[in-house]
């Protein structure tokens, strides 16, 4: 999607805030900020931010485009609320945040690997494809993003887990072949397929 | 006035009539006050005593009384007979509440009661019931200087409340800054939109007011004269000149803008794309009268961005520029930025800040600034590199800690500060020629002390007191507006309405020859005695009001209209010719002598203490009232003010055997809490100067101390006495007891 | 105070802080009549309940001393404690109010002399303290309290307790069978200078105020400095008593905050500089105050104050509005939580003791409010069009008592431009 | 106790040997003793979680929310969706005010529906069966079943993140809400009203992709349940059990800690204080087991 990112960056020239309200979830609040930093300090994962929720919304207006597109911070919000709740202008941080992670996934400019991003995509096609979750292929999922070796390893970690959920029947190792579905699978597919091209448009995301 | 009948009235309420015999206080009264009537009574305050009281002044003719009972602060209106001169014996607070309860007590407590009820015959007899200041003007007109918002603002609700006025304004035109600016900042709900300044509208009113004459390229040439009685000459630019009397005046000359050639580093007057905030309302009236955007100075060039530099030369702590903060220009550069904004969401607008200072409801303004998409940005500006059609901002990003963060603008706005319009600052004036004074300054008043209003700091002429912002050094002239405090629109009009009030109030009492604040509505005034005076002009000097001025032949002229009644010019006074109605230097001096004094074996100093009347004594009435105890051996005397204290008191009271003396004022200094601004420090001093006559009579010098007291000081004060009769104790009485 | 009769000439005034007085007192001394409501037993308000002023660091008793002085001094004004305004009718030039007062059991032979106070034994919070200690349910508000003149607190009436203070009375002062009045008063014009009140702190929940001791507001740090507090002056944190010289300031507590109150409260700011002074004069340079803010609202020549404080090295600033704070349980030491924005720092700060820099909420109460009046999405009110009846101080806006007492004072010159043309119309 | 019915949303977790089963097992125990009748929306799908942003984008994300709304307003007209998972409920909650704020996205929304034949009138409330419990039928109420009071036990009520934030339960606080300790109190067992981490965030989904730092919250839960003397936790919140249960035995490994402490759902309490066995409150379905709250489920019910 890396032309996405091209075409962004012809689109809007130096604006960046300009992009982020137009493209992004929520994006019109940005401006809104006066830079109290309550959210920083409200987040669980405070510590792991390269760049906490306030300062994003600085780098945004100060035009910094990569730092922040590129920046993992985003990724680190476990939506907890704690900022939503307590942000003195009721900026929906929680929600800004995914905004500008799937942006970021979108134009191609997410870091790699980005566990939380991979688990994200992960989800999404998992509860998409039968229109319900199959936990045990997400769990195995999540081992193996990292190749098959690295996933053994991480399963045989978690092997203690995965016994537990087994033998206390909340995990069911049939899900592997069939598992939780929704009878009509057609117009779920159809249905987000429409979605996904409305969106598109509002977002002027190039279709 | 009938001669004078005197009475006495000893109170036995409260615990007084349990802890003192008051038999004998009354027989001391009687034969040593030589009062004609003397009465007790178990509750005096009650509505039974008050007739008590009351009868003898109608029908037994008393026309002064003297009361032995709670503190002069307590119980004034049961104790309120405005037709006789009335002096209070505090025997309550100031005696049995700050005296032991025991056996070995009674004497000492005793005497400290017989003592006061002495020393109120002895006052009482020495007052006359003030008449009121027969010097009174009648003029019921008002002089507004400036003819800006303030003035205008002044004008208008004077007229409205019924009184004529007349406007000097230096210019050709009425509207003041008001006039030369595109949209103000909004009043009311919602504070989302600069709103239309509305200044024609009120120039208009004012010019359409039949109760207000407007003078244009007009100055005053001369003031004189007095609250109710000034007269002003006006001169106008055609050489004409009027001249006005009016009653009071408001003095409304708002600012000038600090020079930003002054800051060259910002990029001031190094190019036309640099602008202050009153170029930006220029540059936005041109455009709106041809209906255009604002264009790029330089070339007219499309503008595309604008940044807005906070604080420029203000809040400045190396001295160069404006230390202060004028507290509108965040308001003032968010109202610009949505200048651009709205009229294209497209320009680009950043304001660089340090804090963002928009209170109350500004809050609402700044929002509504965001949500137009108005940029805002901590942080410090360095320099601003002006050259060709764009500029260069460079500042440090104080929330991403960049240091090297620019900005490339294509217009920059300097928020530079307000400066004061407030004529010669009287406290530097000798360094002028009195030609260039003449120039300068706005009232050219011809009182002794200086042409204009005492300057309070950075050249504003505020009020020094927080309870009381419209407090000045020169009674019956106020300022109001951007003159008195850096301020914005909405501040101005409310400013020039409260100083039209308090201008208002002062013909009506200048009309009843009443005081003005902090003594309002008292009707004694100081008068004094030509043959005698040394014309030494300490008076003119040290009045703290500029009241007094000098006649030809050098003799003090007292504006009673301009005093207010603190009587340090009565402290001030060698030869002691001035002096109040009701407050003397009889009145105190007869006080002190009235003391009886024990002889040196007695083992029972007497220590004076003359307590400031606004603070120190209401402490030692809190203490009394919280039964915090002090030594029995010091008798107190209220005074009006410190500055009001002749040294003549202490050296009576020191010669007549009092073994010490104690002198308790309000703080001075830079905070000074003095109501009379200086009273207290020029106390200190005087009594700085008292240690040579000390030396004289043999003394040591500890005889005589000076205090600051704060009204809060409960249990200091009473800690100060007794560490200072432990002091007395130990250096031994007086050895002047017996020969006075 | 004479019974002044009230006419359409009166100037009706409501409330008895520092702006109702001062407009009742301007108004007097301009020769008007004047009836000043006040709803508790003295007047004063809440300036009487400061310790000091910013930025002189003065005493507000003692402008309060020479206001009851000139209240003392002048007839013109006939003040009403214990008494509200419950409805206001008529129009400009022509009110009649509605007054409701409560009892205070006491009547003007009261002489102060504090007897009934010692005879009686319950207690009840002091208001005067912000309930941080108890008073005798007799009582003198306190020592500048005007009338000069005990109250007894209703919980005790029909008790034996009353009874002893009735007994203890050797005026008759004590009159246990007052009741509740309702009188009728006339006025051309009204001052509203109802006052403000500080914000429910345990409203703003991350701060734990109500759950952990030693987090309290700013107007009660100023009973904890004050000699007259219930420490006498001492600055003890509420948990163990213990000398609280690690001190935080949380500027915006409630103000600036859309959760909350939207406006900015004007005061906090200086309030807190101030406040730090109080830490230095008890502590020296073992004080430490640190200041947690958004933007620092210093303006005009408070700025001075400002660089004062900036120079004091036991003073330390944190931009950063406080994300939550938690309660050591050991030592119930308060622990904040937040980030420093200028340049990203977390930090994790434990204190001995944390102080709400509370916001301003109007105190107008809806009911209170004659129709004339508007009150803005705040609850600030401002005068109607062509009405009688104008606001002043901090019911109009959040202010600082310099200002309210400008304020004040421009609202009697409104109301003497009515009263006038009454006159005028009458003459 | 006139009968209520609510349309239900299970959510994935909740399904047939899915990691929250049990949950459903004691909700259902719970719902037949209070005479709640709730009837699954037919063919529902995943609430996408807070989790899928990065797949989902905005709208799709609403709209697989507003489908459950359509076939509930369908097929159970006029009932309220109930939603036991946490974040069942704060997805499909977010949804509905969204939609409900914007006329734009519920025209969008219902662009994308028709491709599955659907229209969502905008009329279905959402609400949490926690709040069905305080609202419906107040604490009073749901003390009256209680046979087995559950004395003597301990409970730190770990209410978590997507109950309280950015909604909440009504009328309660977002730092300190109180309803679980009052559940707890309603079942006659001790609520640690004290204890600190109640609305500590235990990482939610990101355990899964950021497992270590999530176990950083999760010990602080746990640890502070055993500071103030818990013998259980208790959560209303499927995501919240399976991470502070089962991570435990990992964080043993790391900081050689001997966590053992049971986590168990509101409703398995009532179930048990109902007088529910074992196998009717789910007990079977947790890897550290709450013993005690077994001890009193096998005891026999003195007849009522």
């Amino acid at each position: 999607m890396g032309d996405m990112n091209i075409q962004a960056i012809e689109q809007y020239r130096s604006d960046f805030l300009k992009e982020v309200e137009e493209r992004v979830e929520e994006g019109h609040w940005v401006k809104m900020c006066m830079q109290c930093g309550v959210c920083s300090g409200s987040c669980p994962f405070g510590p792991h931010w390269a760049h906490p929720p306030q300062e994003i919304f600085m780098m945004i207006r100060a035009g910094k485009r990569e730092e922040v597109l590129s920046s993992d911070s985003m990724w680190m919000c476990t939506s907890c609320y704690n900022c939503v709740v307590r942000c003195p202008r009721q900026l929906p941080i929680t929600q800004i945040m995914h905004g500008l992670a799937t942006y970021a996934h979108r134009l191609g400019l997410a870091p790699r690997n980005q566990p939380t991003r991979d688990f994200s995509i992960l989800f999404w096609e998992n509860c998409t494809k039968t229109g319900r979750v199959n936990e045990l292929k997400l769990t195995l999922g999540v081992y193996f993003r990292e190749g098959l070796m690295a996933g053994i390893k991480k399963a045989w970690n978690m092997r203690n887990i995965g016994f537990g959920l087994l033998l206390t029947k909340r995990l069911n190792p049939f899900e592997l072949f069939k598992g939780h579905a929704c009878k009509d699978q057609k117009g779920i597919h159809a249905m987000l397929k429409k979605a996904q091209e409305i969106e598109a448009r509002r977002h002027k995301l190039p279709a | 006035m009938a001669e004078m009948k005197t009475a006495a009235y000893v109170c036995r309420g409260c615990g007084i009539g349990e802890r003192i015999d008051t038999a004998r206080t009354a027989k001391v009264a009687e034969k040593e006050g030589k009062v004609q009537l003397v009465r007790q009574h178990d509750f005096l305050c009650n509505a039974e005593g008050v007739q008590l009281i009351r009868d003898d002044i109608e029908k037994e003719g008393v026309t002064h009384i003297a009361i032995g009972a709670c503190s002069r602060r307590s119980k004034t209106e049961a104790f309120y007979f405005p037709t006789v001169a009335l002096s209070r014996a505090n025997l309550r607070e100031g005696v049995i509440w700050t005296q032991p309860e025991t056996e070995e007590a009674r004497e000492t407590t005793q005497e400290m009661a017989d003592d006061y009820v002495r020393m109120a015959c002895a006052e009482v007899k020495k007052m006359k019931l003030p008449a009121g200041n027969p010097e009174v003007g009648h003029a019921k007109r008002l002089l507004v200087v400036g003819g800006g918002v303030s003035g205008m603002t002044a004008a208008l609700e004077a007229a409205k409340a019924g009184y004529s006025v007349v406007l000097v304004e230096k210019t050709g035109s009425l509207g003041g800054w008001a006039a030369k600016i595109h949209q103000r900042v909004p009043f009311h709900e919602p504070y989302q939109d600069p709103a239309p300044t509305g200044v024609t509208e009120l120039a208009a009113a004012v010019t359409g007011d039949p109760g207000i004459k407007v003078y244009l390229n007009a100055t005053l040439s001369r003031t004189s004269g007095a609250p109710g009685r000034f007269k002003v000459q006006i001169a106008t630019e055609s050489g004409g000149s009027s001249a006005e009397e009016v009653g009071a005046i408001v003095q409304a000359t708002g600012f000038t803008t600090y020079d930003i050639a002054k800051l060259p580093e910002l990029g001031g007057g190094k190019s036309p794309n640099v602008v202050d905030q009153a170029g930006l309302e220029k540059l936005a009236m041109e455009a709106a009268a041809k209906g255009q955007p604002i264009r790029r100075p330089s070339d007219g060039g499309e503008v595309k961005t604008v940044a807005f530099v906070q604080c420029a030369g203000q809040r400045d702590e190396t001295g160069t520029h404006l230390p202060y903060c004028s507290g509108h220009c965040c308001a003032t550069s968010i109202k610009q930025a949505m200048y651009f904004k709205d009229a294209n969401p497209g320009v680009d607008t950043v304001v660089i800040y340090t804090d963002l200072r928009v209170p109350g409801n500004g809050e609402d303004f700044y929002r509504s600034g965001q949500s137009k998409g108005v940029t805002f940005t901590k942080g410090k500006v360095s320099s601003v590199e002006a050259g060709g059609n764009g500029c260069k901002v460079n500042f440090h990003d104080l929330i991403l800690d960049d240091k090297n963060a620019s900005i490339q603008a294509d217009l920059v706005v300097l928020a530079t500060g307000q400066v004061p319009v407030s004529g010669v600052n009287i406290e530097k004036q000798e360094e002028m020629p009195a030609e260039e004074k003449k120039v300068i300054s706005i009232l050219n008043l011809d009182y002794r002390q200086g042409p204009d209003l005492p300057q309070l700091k950075y050249g504003f002429t505020d009020s020094h007191f927080i309870c009381f912002p419209y407090e000045t050094r020169r009674t019956g002239i106020y300022a109001a507006g951007p003159v008195r405090r850096p301020m914005d629109m909405v501040q101005a009009i409310e400013d020039a309405t409260g100083a039209t009030l308090k201008a208002i109030q002062a013909m009506e009492n200048a009309e009843l020859g009443r005081a003005a604040h902090p003594r309002s509505g008292d009707l004694s005034f100081p008068s004094f005695r030509v043959d005698g005076c040394t014309q030494c002009k300490r008076c003119t000097v040290e009045c703290p009001f500029g009241a007094i001025d000098e006649d030809e032949q050098r003799y003090p002229v007292f504006n009673e209209s301009r005093c207010r009644r603190c009587g340090t010019c009565m402290g001030a006074c060698p030869v002691r010719v001035i002096s109040f109605e009701n407050y003397s230097v009889d009145t105190v001096g007869s006080q002190i002598k009235a003391v009886d004094m024990p002889d040196e074996f007695s083992e029972k100093p007497r220590i004076l203490v003359l307590a400031c009347e606004n603070d120190a004594y209401p402490a030692l009435d809190m203490a009394g009232m919280t039964r915090t105890q002090y030594s029995a051996f010091v008798r107190v005397i209220p005074v009006r003010c410190l500055g009001s204290v002749n040294s003549i008191w202490i050296t009576d009271a020191l010669n007549s055997g009092y073994d010490g003396v104690m002198l308790m004022g309000c703080k001075h200094g830079d905070d000074y809490q003095c109501h009379f601004v200086k009273g207290s420090e020029l106390a200190t001093y005087r009594m700085s100067k008292i240690d040579d006559t000390l030396k004289q009579l043999a003394l040591e010098t500890e005889r005589v101390a000076t205090y600051e007291v704060a009204i809060t000081d409960i249990a200091r004060v009473p800690r100060l006495i007794n560490d200072y009769a432990a002091k007395i104790n130990e250096i031994g009485m007086s050895p002047l007891k017996g020969f006075a | 105070m004479t019974q002044a009769v009230a006419t359409n000439q009166t100037i009706l005034v409501v409330g008895g802080g520092i702006s109702g007085m001062t407009a009742a007192l301007e108004a007097a001394e301009c020769g008007k009549q004047v009836v000043l409501v006040e709803k508790l037993p003295t007047l004063g308000g809440r300036t009487a309940l400061l310790y000091r002023y910013f930025p002189k660091l003065c005493h507000p008793v003692c402008g309060l001393e020479i206001n009851l002085r000139r209240l003392r001094g002048n007839r013109n004004v006939r003040v009403i404690t214990m008494a509200e305004v419950t409805a206001i009718g008529g129009s400009r030039g022509d009110y009649t109010a509605t007054v409701k007062s409560s009892p205070r059991y006491v009547n003007e032979n009261c002489t102060a002399c504090g007897d009934c106070a010692r005879a009686v034994e319950s207690e009840i919070p002091n208001p005067y303290n912000y309930n941080l200690n108890k008073t005798k349910a007799a009582y003198l508000p306190h020592a500048m309290a005007f009338p000069q003149r005990y109250v007894i607190d209703p919980s005790i009436i029909g008790t034996p307790d009353a009874e002893r203070a009735k007994a203890a009375c050797k005026f008759g002062a004590v009159d246990l069978g007052m009741k509740e009045e309702t009188l009728q008063i006339k006025a051309g014009a009204v001052i509203w200078a109802t006052g403000w009140q500080p914000y429910d702190a345990a409203k703003i929940q991350p701060y734990g105020y109500g759950r952990f001791p030693n987090v309290i507001t700013s107007v009660e740090f100023e009973r904890l400095a004050d000699p007259h507090g219930p420490t006498g002056g001492k600055i003890l944190r509420p948990s163990d008593g213990k000398e609280a010289k690690n001190i935080a300031f949380i500027q915006c507590a409630g103000s600036r905050d859309e959760n909350h109150l939207r406006h900015c409260s004007r005061i906090c700011c200086m309030a807190s500089l101030k406040q730090t002074q109080y830490v230095r004069e008890a502590y020296g340079d073992e004080g430490r105050s640190t200041i947690y803010y958004i933007d620092i609202r210093a303006i005009d020549r408070f700025e001075d104050f400002y660089q004062k404080v900036q120079k004091d090295p036991t003073v330390k600033f944190v931009k950063s509005k406080v994300a939550r704070i938690a309660e050591d349980r050991a030592t119930r030491d308060p622990i904040l939580h937040g980030v420093d924005t200028e340049g990203y720092h977390r930090y994790e700060n434990s204190h001995d003791l944390v102080v709400l820099a509370i916001g301003m909420a109007p105190s107008v109460k809806g009911a209170d409010i004659p129709a004339e009046i508007i009150a803005d999405s705040s609850g600030f009110i401002e005068a109607g069009a062509n009405g009688g009846i104008f606001g002043a101080g901090c019911a109009t806006n959040a202010l600082d008592v310099n200002r309210s007492v400008q304020s004040a004072t421009a609202s009697v010159l409104r109301a003497v431009q009515v009263v006038n043309k009454v006159a005028r119309a009458e003459a | 106790m006139a009968k209520k019915e609510y349309a239900f949303y299970p959510g994935c977790s909740s399904q047939l040997k899915a990691s929250a089963s049990n949950y459903l097992v004691s909700v259902n125990a719970m719902c037949k003793t209070l005479d709640v009748k709730l009837t699954t929306i037919p063919d529902w799908n995943c609430c996408g979680a807070s989790i899928s942003y990065a797949g989902a984008g905005e709208l799709p994300r609403h709209v697989l929310n507003a489908r459950n709304f359509a076939l509930s307003e369908q097929h159970l007209p006029g009932q309220d969706i109930v939603a036991t998972c946490a974040a069942c409920w704060l997805g499909a909650r977010e949804t509905k005010e969204k939609l409900d704020a914007s006329s734009q996205l519920l025209a969008d929304t219902n662009e994308a529906l028709k491709a599955a034949g659907l229209h969502y009138e905008g009329k279905a409330e959402i609400r949490h069966m926690v709040a069905v419990l305080i609202e419906d039928f107040g604490y009073a109420e749901l003390g009256k079943p209680v046979v087995k009071p559950l004395e003597g036990l301990k409970f730190a009520g770990y209410v978590g993140c997507q109950t309280n934030r950015p909604f909440g339960i009504a009328g309660e606080s977002f730092e300190n809400p109180m309803y679980l300790d009052k559940l707890v109190e309603t079942v006659g067992a001790e609520a640690l009203t004290q204890y600190d981490q109640k609305v500590t965030c235990c990482g939610g989904a990101l355990a899964f992709s950021e497992t270590e730092k999530a176990m950083k919250q999760i010990k602080d839960i746990v640890e502070s349940a055993y500071d103030h003397g818990a013998d259980m936790i208790v959560t209303p919140c499927p995501l919240c059990q399976a991470n502070v249960e089962v991570y435990q035995s990992e964080i043993n490994k790391t900081h050689s800690t001997k966590f053992a402490m049971p986590v168990t759902y509101y409703s398995q309490l009532m179930t048990v204080a109902y007088g529910g066995t074992p196998k009717e409150a789910g007990l079977d379905g947790h890897i550290i087991k709450p013993t005690k709250l077994q001890e009193i489920a096998v005891k026999v019910v003195p007849k009522r």
